[in-house]
C-alpha cells in the first residue's frame, strides 16, 4: 500500500522517478502502468505513481509536486496536448529530464516515447475503406469531446475520408469513451438507419465493444464492420470469435517499459533516444494470436 | 363546504413529455416505432432503476451521491461471480445487490448515527466505493460472463426487455410501499418535517436506515443489470450516473428537501431524458449542440411544469 | 379625519378556497382595532394583505401612513441568527456603504428586550430559545420599527400573564404615539382591556364593527359562534385512581433540577410558571423529546427509560407540543395523514394503511374538533392556526394514551372550540386519563387542574389548589427570587 | 439567562486538519517542506476560488451544479481573447469574468423568477455550458496565449503564487462580505427562513440575484485562471470541479439547507482535500488506495468536527 514508506525509511539506493499518468482506471493505462512496475523492477529504480484521473490541472499540479520532491526524473502520461505542456515546460525549467509517454504535448520534452493518435485511427479506417471497398455508410463514435485522444483520432479517420469520396460519414456523435453509452448510442443509430449503416468506427475498444453487442442483439452483425482503437483483452478475444472485425493494437507494455528505461538511461547519463516510435499495428483475426 | 384541489402533481410535466414526442415524431417518424420504443423503454431501465432507489432517500431529505460508484462496484462484483460454468446466476445477482445494499446501509449507519450531512457521506462513499471497484477489478474490465447472466441485459419477455420488466417492477413495488404501507407515510413523515415526526412516534433513524439501504440495494442491482448488458463489469462504469439519477427525481417534482413527490414522478422524469437522449441522437443533432439543446429542454420541462401548478 | 387604513371589498381566494369575502375595515391613527372571530375566519389572511405578504384577488386598500409591522400569528424566526440579528433584520443599522454597525444592533435589541422585560441575551442563538421566548424577540422587533401600524397577531398565546402586561404597558406608550394597532387575539380579557374598537370576523368577512364600549362577553361570543353559548368553565374535580405516572428527582442540568411529583389517573395536575421557568422542558424531557440528564420516570408502578417519543407513545404517554410548527404537525401532509400519524399501526394490517378505516378516523376527528378544513386531505400547512392546532391535539387523542402531557394545548383556538377542548380535557379525566396541563394562561390552568405545581427557575416552587388560591398567590411563587 | 454558545464552528475541522498534516509531515518529511506547502496553496487555488463562489449559493439555500462546465466556457472564451499581440491583457480576464456573471445571472433569474428548483435550473446550465464551450472553441483547445495571460496562473508575488492571491483576495472580501455588509447579512437571512426574510423586508429574489451572479462570477475567475495555468482554453476542461467545490463547502460545515456557514470553513474544506490529494500523492499510495482512503478522511474529518460540537 504505502510503497514509499517502506523504501524511503533505507537509505536512498536507486535514482526515484515520477510518474504522472492520464488516468488508472483506463485498461490501457493500466497495461502502461504496470510494465512500467516490472521494469523499474528489474533497472532497480523507484518510481513514484500519481493518477491524474483526466485532469490537466491535476497533472500540472502533480509534477509540480515531483519537482519539489526532487525526483530524479519524470514521465509523463499527457491529458491534453496544450493543457499539460506548463507540466513539461516546468520540469525542463527546473532541471528535471522528462519523458512523454503515449501520446505528446506541445512543448518538447527531454524524450518521447510513443506513438501518433492520428495513426491508428487512420489505420482502422483504412480497413473499413478496403473492408468496403471504398463505398459505402460509415458512422463513427467520438471520444468524450475536445480531448486530446478524440481530436486526433477524428483527425485521422477524416484524413482517410477525405481520400475516399465513397465512403460517406452518415453520423457521428460522442459515446465519452463508455461501452454503456455507446451501446445506446447504437441502438439508436439502429433505429435511424438500419441496414444503411456499413461499419462502425469507434475511436476506442470500449465503444466498439458496445456497438458490437447493440449490432448483435439487433441481429445486424454480419451486415455491419465494427473497428476499435487499443487492443483491450475484450476487444482481442473479439476478433478471435470473428465477432469484432478489428482493432488497433497500441503495444502498451512496450510504451511503458521503453518510457522507464529511457528515463534511466537519461538519469544514469547514457545515450538515449529522442524519440522512440512504438507503431500500431491492425489486429483481425488473421493475426489476433500473436497479440495475446 | 369546499373542494379539495386534485391536480394530479405531474400533469404539466406529462404534457411537456407528450409535446416533445410529438415534435419528435413529426421531426423524425423512426421515432414513433415499435422498435424505437422497445429501444426507448430499454434505454431508461438503469437510470429509471437509480432513480427509483434515490427517489426513497431524496424523500427523507437526504442525497445519495455514491450511486455511480456503487454501480460500478456492484458490477464488478457480480461479474466476478458470472463466469461461466461456476455458479449459478442467482449468485451474481445476490452478490451485486447485497453489496449495494451494504454500502447503502453503511451510509444510513454515518447519517443516523454519525449525524452526518448526507452530501458528505455519500461523497466519501462515493470516492471510496470507486476505489474499491477498481481495487477489485485490478483496475480492468471483468469480462467473459456466462450468457445466463448477460441475457438479464440483453434478454426480452413479451416483446419488452428484461431490463424495462425490472424497472417495471421496482417502480410498482416501490410505488405501492411509498404510497399504501405504513413506513412508507413515513418516510414522507421524516422527509416533511423530522421534528415533528419523531414527535410523533415514528422511528427517524429506522427509516432513514431503510432508505439508504433500499438506495444502495437499487443501486446493487442496476449495476448487476448493467454488467449483464455491457456484459463486463466495468470499474469506471457509471461515472455521473448519480447526477442522471437525482435530476430524474427532481424533474419528476420530488423536492430536494424532503417529504413531496414520488416514484411516478421519478419515472415521467426518467422518461423526459430518455426522450431528449434519444431523440437528439436519432435526429442525428450535432454533439454540441445536442447538449446545448438538452439543458434547455430540461429547464423548459421543468418550467412548463411549475407554471402549470401556480 | 381620514383613517389610517381602510379596506374594501377584499377577496382572497386559494385555489378555490374563499379564505375573504369582500372583508372591509377601517381604522384610525392611535387607535387599538381589536379583532376575533372562529378558527379561520380569515383574520391572518387578511392582515397579511394589509402588511403586503399576501395579495388580494380583488379589493382596495387605502393606507395612508407610512410603514407596518406585523408580529405573525406563526412566528418567523431566523433559528440560526443571534437574537439581535433577528430584531434588527430588514433595518439594520449601517453606513452607506452598507457596513454593519454590530454594537448598534446589541444596544438597540437589549433597549427593545428590557422595554418587554424578556430576559434574553441579544447574542444568544435564536433557535435555542424557547418558543414562548422567540415570541418576545419578535413582539420586540415589530415593537422597533417605528411603524405608524402595528398588527398583532395573537401575540400572547404563549406569553404569562407577567410578559402580558408589559406588553399592554408597551401597546398603551405607543398609543400614546399615535401609532393604530390592530390586535387579534381570542382571549376575551385581553380584547376588553386593550380595544377601543372590536370587529368580530366570520366566514371571511367581518359581521360586526362598534366601540367596545357596545359589546359585553356575551354578545361578542355569540357574534364569533354565530350562537349563543356560555363560555364559564367550571370543571368538578374528578374521581382520581391509581398513581399513573411518578416523577422522581429529574434534572437537567442549567434547566431544571430535582422535579418530584406524581399523577394519578383521572387527575389534571397543571404546571404553572413564568415563561423560561422550565416548564415545557420538564414536559419534553417525560415525552423524551429531550431526554433529562438524571432521575426516574415510573409509569404504572414500573421504572421506565425513555430516550424517546416513540418509547414514550409505547408506554401509553402522549404529548401535545408548544411549537406545534416545529413539532406538531407535517405542513405538506394532510389532515388525515397528520391526525393519523402516531397510531398508524392501529389503521394498517400487514404493514398496510387501510384507508377506510384511516379515512373514517381522521372525519371523526375532523368533526368531533371541528376542525376547520377544505377536506381531509387538505394540507396543513394552508389550515388556520387554530385549526392546526386541533390537528395536533386530534393526533394525541387518537393514539388512545393514559397519559396526556398538554403543553399550551389551546394556544390560537378560539373561543367556541377553546370550551370544547376544556370539556374534552374534563371528560378524559373523567374517563381516567391522567392529564398534565401546562399553560400560561392563567384561567385555563385554574379552572381545569386538580392541583398545581407552580414552577420557578426549574425547580418545583409550591403546589397549590385551584380552589384555595388565587393568581396572585400563584404569580407570587412564580416571581424570580 | 441562557448564554451565548461561543464555540469556533471549525475547530473540529482545524483540529483533523492539523493532525492530517502532523501525520503527514512524520510519514513524509518533504511534505512540510516551503516548496510543498507553496505548491499546496497553488494548487487548491482553483478550488478555493470556485468554493468561495458557491458558497453564496449553498448560504441561500441554493446549488450550482454549473460551475464546471462555467469553467471550461469562461477559460474558453478569455483564452479566445488571450492570442499575443491582440488585446490588453485585461480584455480576456474580463471577458472570463464577465461570461461567468452573465450565465450566474441566467441562473439566478430562473431560480428567482422562474421559480424553480436550483438543482435543475444549473443542471441545465451545465449542459448547455459544456456544449457552448465546446461550440466557441470548435471541440479543440485554443492555444497560443499570450505570457501576459499566462503569468496570471504561473506567475508569483513575494513568494507565494499568484492563484493563491487572488484566492486571498476573493476570500477575505466574502468573508468580510457576508459577515459585516448588510447585503452579507441578508443572504444569510434568506437561507435560513425565505418567507421570514421576505416578511422582514429582506429583497429575496435580489439577494438570490446577487450570490448566483457572483457565483458565477467567481467560476468565470476559476475558468480564467485555469486557462492560464494550462496555457489553453479547454472546453472539456472543469468536469466534476461543482462537486469538489460543493465538497470543500459542506465539509467546511456550511449547511445545504443555507443559512450557516461560511467562508472561513470553506477555506478549511478545500485546504483539507487539497492536502488530501498532495499529501496521498506524496505518499505514492496507489491510485485505487488512495481514492479509498480519501472518502474515509472525508468522512472522518467531518466526523470529527461534528462531534467535538455535540
Ligand atoms: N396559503 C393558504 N393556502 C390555502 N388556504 C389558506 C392559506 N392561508 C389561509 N388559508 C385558508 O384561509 C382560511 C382563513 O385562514 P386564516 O389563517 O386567515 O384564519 P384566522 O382567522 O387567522 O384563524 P385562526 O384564528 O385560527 O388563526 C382558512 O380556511 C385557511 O385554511
Ligand atoms: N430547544 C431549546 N434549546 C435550548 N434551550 C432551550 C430550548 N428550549 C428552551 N430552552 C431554554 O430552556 C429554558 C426553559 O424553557 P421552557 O420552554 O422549558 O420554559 P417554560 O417554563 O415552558 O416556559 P415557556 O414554555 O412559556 O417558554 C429557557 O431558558 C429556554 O431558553
Ligand atoms: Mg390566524
Ligand atoms: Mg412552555
Amino acid at each position: 500500500l504505502l510503497q514509499a514508506c517502506s523504501s524511503s525509511g533505507s537509505a536512498k539506493k536507486g535514482p526515484v522517478i515520477g510518474v504522472s499518468l492520464l488516468n488508472v482506471s483506463n485498461e490501457f493505462i493500466v497495461m502502461i502502468n504496470q510494465a512500467m512496475d516490472a521494469k523499474a523492477k528489474e533497472l532497480g529504480v523507484q518510481i513514484i505513481v500519481n493518477d491524474a484521473q483526466r485532469s490537466a490541472d491535476r497533472q500540472v499540479e502533480q509534477v509540480e509536486s515531483f519537482i519539489a520532491q526532487k525526483v530524479d526524473a519524470i514521465i509523463l502520461n499527457p491529458c491534453e496536448v496544450e493543457a499539460s505542456s506548463p507540466a513539461v515546460d516546468k520540469a525542463i525549467a527546473a532541471g528535471i529530464p522528462i519523458v512523454n509517454v503515449n501520446s505528446e504535448t506541445r512543448s518538447t520534452p527531454t524524450a518521447f516515447v510513443g506513438s501518433r493518435d492520428e495513426e491508428a485511427a487512420r489505420i482502422a479506417m483504412e480497413y473499413i475503406a478496403k473492408r468496403l471497398n471504398g463505398k459505402g455508410n460509415v458512422t463513427m463514435m467520438q471520444g468524450f469531446m475536445g480531448q486530446a485522444g478524440q481530436i486526433k483520432r477524428d483527425t485521422g479517420a477524416r484524413e482517410v475520408l477525405a481520400k475516399n469520396p465513397g465512403l460517406k460519414l452518415i453520423a457521428q456523435q460522442t459515446a465519452e469513451w463508455d461501452r454503456a453509452k455507446a451501446m445506446s448510442l447504437m441502438e439508436n443509430w439502429i433505429q435511424s438507419y438500419g441496414a444503411r449503416i456499413n461499419a462502425v468506427f469507434a475511436q476506442n475498444d470500449e465503444m466498439a465493444m458496445g456497438a458490437l453487442i447493440a449490432l448483435e442483439q439487433a441481429r445486424l452483425k454480419d451486415k455491419v464492420i465494427v473497428v476499435g482503437v487499443d487492443a483491450i483483452a475484450d476487444a482481442l478475444a473479439a476478433v478471435r470469435d470473428g465477432r469484432l472485425d478489428a482493432t488497433v493494437f497500441q503495444d502498451a507494455r512496450g510504451q511503458g517499459a521503453a518510457a522507464v528505461e529511457t528515463a534511466v538511461r537519461i538519469v544514469r547519463k547514457q545515450p538515449y533516444e529522442k524519440s522512440v516510435m512504438i507503431p500500431f499495428q491492425l489486429v483481425t483475426r488473421d493475426n489476433v494470436a500473436q497479440f495475446h | 363546504m369546499t373542494k379539495t384541489r386534485k391536480w394530479p402533481p405531474q400533469l404539466g410535466l406529462a404534457i411537456a413529455l407528450a409535446v416533445l414526442m410529438a415534435g419528435l415524431a413529426a421531426a423524425r417518424p423512426g421515432f414513433i416505432t415499435l422498435g424505437n420504443l422497445v429501444n426507448l423503454v430499454r434505454q431508461i431501465s438503469i437510470n429509471g432503476i437509480l432513480a427509483v432507489g434515490v427517489t426513497y432517500v431524496l424523500l427523507t431529505g437526504g442525497v445519495d451521491l455514491s450511486l455511480g460508484s456503487l454501480v460500478a462496484l456492484t458490477g464488478v462484483i457480480a461479474a466476478t461471480f458470472a463466469h461461466p460454468g461456476e455458479y449459478a446466476v442467482v449468485v451474481p445477482v445476490s452478490a451485486g445487490i447485497a453489496a449495494g445494499a451494504l454500502c447503502g446501509a453503511i451510509n444510513g449507519v454515518l447519517v443516523t448515527r454519525g449525524r452526518m450531512a448526507p452530501f458528505v457521506v455519500t461523497l466519501g462513499m462515493m470516492t471510496s466505493a470507486r476505489g474499491l471497484a477498481l481495487l477489485a477489478s485490478g483496475g480492468r474490465p471483468v469480462s467473459n460472463l456466462s450468457t445466463a447472466f448477460t441475457r438479464i441485459g440483453s434478454g426480452d419477455f413479451a416483446g419488452i426487455p428484461a431490463p424495462t420488466w425490472i424497472l417495471l417492477a421496482v417502480a410498482a413495488a416501490s410505488h405501492v410501499f411509498l404510497r399504501n404501507m405504513r413506513m412508507g407515510r413515513h418516510v414522507y413523515a421524516v422527509g416533511g418535517n423530522e421534528s415533528a415526526a419523531r414527535a410523533s412516534g415514528v422511528h427517524v433513524n429506522k427509516v432513514k436506515m431503510v432508505c439508504y439501504t433500499v438506495c444502495g440495494a437499487m443501486a446493487g442491482l442496476a449495476g448487476v443489470v448493467l454488467a449483464s448488458r455491457i456484459t463486463t463489469g466495468q470499474p469506471n462504469a457509471g461515472i455521473g450516473y448519480e447526477l442522471d439519477a437525482i435530476a430524474a427525481v427532481v424533474i419528476g417534482g420530488t423536492s430536494l428537501n424532503g417529504g413531496t413527490g414520488g416514484v411516478s414522478g421519478t419515472i415521467l422524469g426518467a422518461l423526459l431524458i430518455g426522450v431528449i437522449n434519444n431523440g437528439l441522437d436519432l435526429l442525428n443533432v450535432s454533439s454540441y449542440y445536442q447538449q446545448v439543446i438538452k439543458g434547455v429542454i430540461i429547464v423548459g420541462a421543468v418550467w412548463l411544469d411549475r407554471s402549470k401548478k401556480s | 379625519m381620514q383613517p389610517l387604513l381602510q379596506l374594501e371589498g377584499i377577496s382572497k381566494s386559494f385555489w378555490g378556497i374563499r379564505a375573504l369575502d369582500g372583508a372591509g375595515l377601517s381604522v384610525a391613527r392611535g387607535e387599538v382595532h381589536a379583532l376575533t372571530g372562529e378558527n379561520g375566519a380569515g383574520k391572518s389572511t387578511l392582515m397579511k394583505i394589509v402588511a403586503g405578504i399576501e395579495r388580494p384577488d380583488s379589493g382596495a386598500i387605502r393606507f395612508t401612513g407610512s410603514a407596518v409591522a406585523m408580529i405573525h400569528q406563526e412566528l418567523l424566526p431566523f433559528p440560526e441568527m443571534t437574537v439581535a440579528e433577528n430584531i434588527c433584520m430588514g433595518a439594520e443599522p449601517a453606513n452607506a456603504f452598507g457596513w454593519l454597525d454590530k454594537s448598534a444592533m446589541h444596544h438597540r435589541a437589549a433597549e427593545l428586550l428590557a422595554r418587554l422585560g424578556v430576559d434574553v441575551m441579544p447574542g444568544a442563538r435564536m433557535g435555542d430559545l424557547s418558543f414562548a421566548e422567540q415570541q418576545s424577540v419578535e413582539i420586540s422587533k415589530a415593537v422597533g420599527q417605528q411603524a405608524d401600524l402595528l398588527i398583532m397577531d395573537e401575540p400572547t398565546s404563549a406569553l404569562s400573564d407577567r410578559e402580558c402586561e408589559r406588553l399592554f404597558r408597551i401597546i398603551g406608550d405607543l398609543k400614546q404615539r399615535g401609532v393604530a394597532v390592530i390586535y387579534i387575539s381570542h382571549r376575551m380579557d385581553e380584547i376588553f382591556r386593550l380595544a377601543d374598537t372590536i370587529t368580530v370576523m366570520r366566514d371571511g368577512r367581518p359581521v360586526a364593527t362598534r366601540p367596545a364600549s357596545g359589546f359585553d362577553e356575551a354578545t361578542l361570543i355569540s357574534l364569533m359562534v354565530g350562537r349563543d353559548f356560555d363560555a364559564a368553565l367550571v370543571r368538578q374535580p374528578a374521581q382520581t385512581g391509581e398513581v399513573a405516572l411518578e416523577v422522581r428527582k429529574l434534572t437537567r442540568e442549567a434547566k431544571f433540577r430535582d422535579i418530584t411529583f406524581t399523577l394519578r389517573a383521572g387527575e389534571i395536575l397543571g404546571l404553572a410558571g413564568l415563561i423560561g421557568a422550565g416548564r415545557t422542558e420538564i414536559a419534553s424531557a417525560i415525552f423524551g423529546l429531550d431526554p433529562a440528564g438524571s432521575g426516574d420516570i415510573v409509569v404504572r408502578g414500573r421504572s421506565v427509560r425513555i430516550g424517546s417519543p416513540a418509547d414514550a407513545l409505547a408506554q401509553g404517554i402522549a404529548m401535545v407540543t408548544e411549537d406545534r410548527k416545529r413539532y406538531g404537525f407535517v405542513g405538506d401532509m394532510g389532515v388525515r395523514e397528520n391526525v393519523t400519524l402516531s397510531s398508524l399501526r392501529r389503521y394498517s394490517a400487514g404493514g398496510f394503511v387501510r384507508r377506510g378505516a384511516e379515512d373514517a378516523a381522521a372525519d371523526e376527528q375532523i368533526r368531533a374538533l371541528s376542525i376547520r378544513a377544505a377536506g381531509r386531505e387538505q394540507q396543513v400547512k394552508y389550515l388556520s392556526g387554530g385549526n392546526q392546532q386541533k390537528v395536533v391535539l386530534a393526533r394525541a387523542l387518537l393514539s388512545d394514551p393514559a397519559i396526556l402531557i398538554l403543553d399550551e394545548p389551546t394556544r390560537g383556538v378560539d373561543v367556541g372550540a377553546k370550551a370544547e377542548i376544556y370539556g374534552l380535557i374534563a371528560r378524559l379525566a373523567r374517563q381516567g386519563k391522567a392529564i398534565l396541563l401546562v399553560s400560561s394562561e392563567m384561567n385555563e390552568i385554574l379552572a381545569l387542574s386538580d392541583r398545581i405545581l407552580v414552577i420557578r427557575e426549574g425547580a418545583i416552587a409550591a403546589e397549590v389548589t385551584p380552589s384555595r388560591t388565587t393568581p396572585e398567590e400563584i404569580l407570587s411563587y412564580a416571581m424570580p427570587q
